[in-house]
């Protein structure tokens, strides 16, 4: 707070606000900002009278030599990470893909079934499980191996990882909700509430997910 | 409530019936019978710890007649609800009976105080809660991440939701798939019946049920299974019906079966 | 620069990076970041030997008063803008969609009574948990699974999550405004019920408590 030079009072109606002030104003619009942000379009967000260009000034001053630095972008303004820190932040890029139905299904079933064996999963799911979806399901280390199975053939298990809890909020395998707790949450459809829905349920239906009653028998 | 009089509920006037029609009307306002109560609590204007649980049941019983009187459906739950409280003001007005080993009105009546006055407190907290400064209207995040750079690497996101979903697909399907059974090899009855409705006409002299199998069903031994059963219960369905006699000389003999005439027709 | 105390030399190869540096390193990753990072994120990211808990708490002082801040979500820390100043910038911001009131009473109870099950929420609203609601907070991921309840039936408990926490900008579920005088007030024990008391008659019979519904009827 010391740092800020506090020319007006903060409170005041009429006077722009102290240079302090409009340069907290200016920090916070270009941090938030989603793109880099001129010079007009700080002064028709601050309040009247006040001087973006003269607070951009003293904010690129305050951010000399720290983490973070103003830089000009064209005409306009925005905050970046320090040149010589670049290799904080030169892991990966991260693309963020939704897993195939298929894979989803798969590792539900390993999830709620484990330990399970691939012929137990594909009677469960009614199709065949492609090497692919395993893999994924192994490379991603949501799933692993489990014990053999000491029937013919002594196929493996697949079961859940530490990973899969940590990446799905979970404590334990054995807190996923089960089938009478997804219908409570409205996973399931109504048709399949075994004791009738109550008649007040349908007060925000509108939020229930449609869930697509056709889905249900496709393949 | 036999012993107390409660005051006649007789909405003769209009006003008396709008104002009476208004407040049931509202309980699709209301989030069940605990949510009504605490409004009605609020027209008490004390405390909640004070609040008199035996005015407030005669409140909510007047209610819950008026809205009889009106013919309006109450759900089942105000109507527990309703149940409850009387039996709780009998309790109240009655001097406690020694031999019975039921709690205490008081004890009841502490109970429900104790419960409206904890959804007034979660009403407030939630009114709180929502009115903190909140990520997105009044606090911000960076506009513009910076996590990016060098290598790619897929993530594959997925979420607990879209996981239950999958399982739940998967079992509703279980669930829901129409049994279908192989019907290759199965004669219905309503088959032979249909059969055998168009046959009998024809049958005045006694015929065994079996000349009356459809053709191709008596090679296979599961079809010709499923044709006999078949065409034995339509057979007797004929009869019950009066239009087919059966006779069997012996037992495991042949079947016969013939038209039956009609005395009357 | 002449803020920071530059007591290591930055080029040493083995020594950790001066409190300065480690600072700015801090500072950066946190600017670069939308989501609250940890501790350990922190020290897995930065060089060896560092020391980013302090690291944060010189940063945090420096923030005190300025346009943006740091903030601490759970385990985490971010940097957010200072609630003043919010004005500035809603007009580029979307309004979340308004959750209806029984989705916003059932967020506070969970918050409040945490870990706490379905049956429980709903003896406390007195009304059933509609289908969507649980989903609907689920999906904005504020409330997740906690363990199972060692009751009969198991059922799981909801509690709620750091992204609550963030959102509602709170350190910690302890945070929460009014919980010690909730709690002093004994609002937030489960108060047994006396026999007879009223109990939504409940669909998952496994979870509801024992009321004997027939004595209600008895006189």
């Amino acid at each position: 707070m010391a740092e800020r030079d506090d020319t007006g009072p903060r409170e005041s109606l009429f006077a722009a606000p102290s240079m302090g002030e409009q340069e907290r104003m200016v920090e916070a619009v270009l941090f938030a900002s989603a793109e880099p942000v001129t010079v007009a379009e700080l002064a028709a967000r601050m309040p009247h009278g006040c001087d973006p260009a003269e607070a951009l000034a003293h904010l690129r001053k305050r951010y000399e030599g720290r983490g973070v630095r103003l830089v000009r972008v064209g005409d306009a303004w925005a905050m970046r990470t320090a040149p010589d820190l670049g290799f904080l932040m030169s892991r990966e890029t991260v693309e963020h893909r939704k897993l195939s139905r298929a894979a989803m299904e798969t590792l539900a079933i390993i999830a709620y079934h484990q330990p399970v064996t691939r012929a137990e999963i594909e009677e469960i799911r009614g199709v065949s499980v492609s090497r692919g979806t395993v893999d994924l399901l192994l490379e991603l280390e949501w799933v692993r191996f489990g014990r053999r199975r000491m029937t013919p053939g002594r196929p493996v298990t697949f079961v859940v990882t530490e990973a899969f809890l940590d990446h799905f909020g979970l404590e334990s395998a054995r807190d996923l909700p089960g089938l009478a707790e997804l219908r409570a949450a409205g996973l399931l459809e109504a048709r399949a509430l075994p004791t009738g829905a109550p008649a007040r349920e349908d007060e925000d239906a509108e939020e229930s997910p449609d869930t697509g009653q056709s889905e249900l028998f496709e393949d | 409530m036999t012993e107390d009089s409660e005051p006649e509920i007789v909405p003769i006037s209009v006003a008396a019936r709008l104002a009476a029609e208004a407040l049931v009307v509202d309980v699709d306002g209301f989030e069940g019978p605990l949510d009504l109560l605490l409004n009605m609590a609020r027209t008490q204007k004390v405390d909640l710890r004070q609040i008199s649980i035996l005015a407030l049941a005669r409140q909510y019983l007047v209610f819950v007649e008026k809205a009889r009187a009106l013919r309006i459906e109450l759900a089942a739950d105000y109507l527990v609800m309703a149940a409850w409280l009387a039996f709780l003001k009998s309790r109240l007005l009655l001097p406690p009976d020694p031999q019975d080993e039921g709690p205490l009105g008081e004890d009841l009546a502490a109970h429900l105080a104790f419960q409206l006055e904890r959804l007034q407190a979660m009403r407030e907290a939630s009114a709180q809660l929502w009115a903190r400064d909140r990520l997105g209207r009044d606090i911000f995040a960076r506009g513009i991440p910076e996590d990016v750079t060098r290598h790619r690497r897929v993530e594959y996101t997925a979420t607990l939701v879209d996981l239950m979903q999958a399982y739940s697909r998967i079992r509703t399907r279980d669930e829901f798939r129409p049994f279908v059974m192989d019907r290759d090899k199965v004669f219905t009855m309503e088959e032979a019946l249909e059969r055998l409705r168009g046959m009998i006409g024809f049958a005045g002299q006694w015929t065994e049920l079996q000349s009356y199998l459809p053709e191709g069903w008596d090679d296979d031994p599961v079809k010709w299974r499923s044709a006999t059963a078949a065409t034995f219960a339509a057979s007797l369905e004929l009869v019950k019906e009066g239009r087919a006699e059966l006779r069997q000389q012996g037992m495991f003999a042949p079947i016969q079966m013939r038209r039956r005439e009609r005395r009357d027709g």
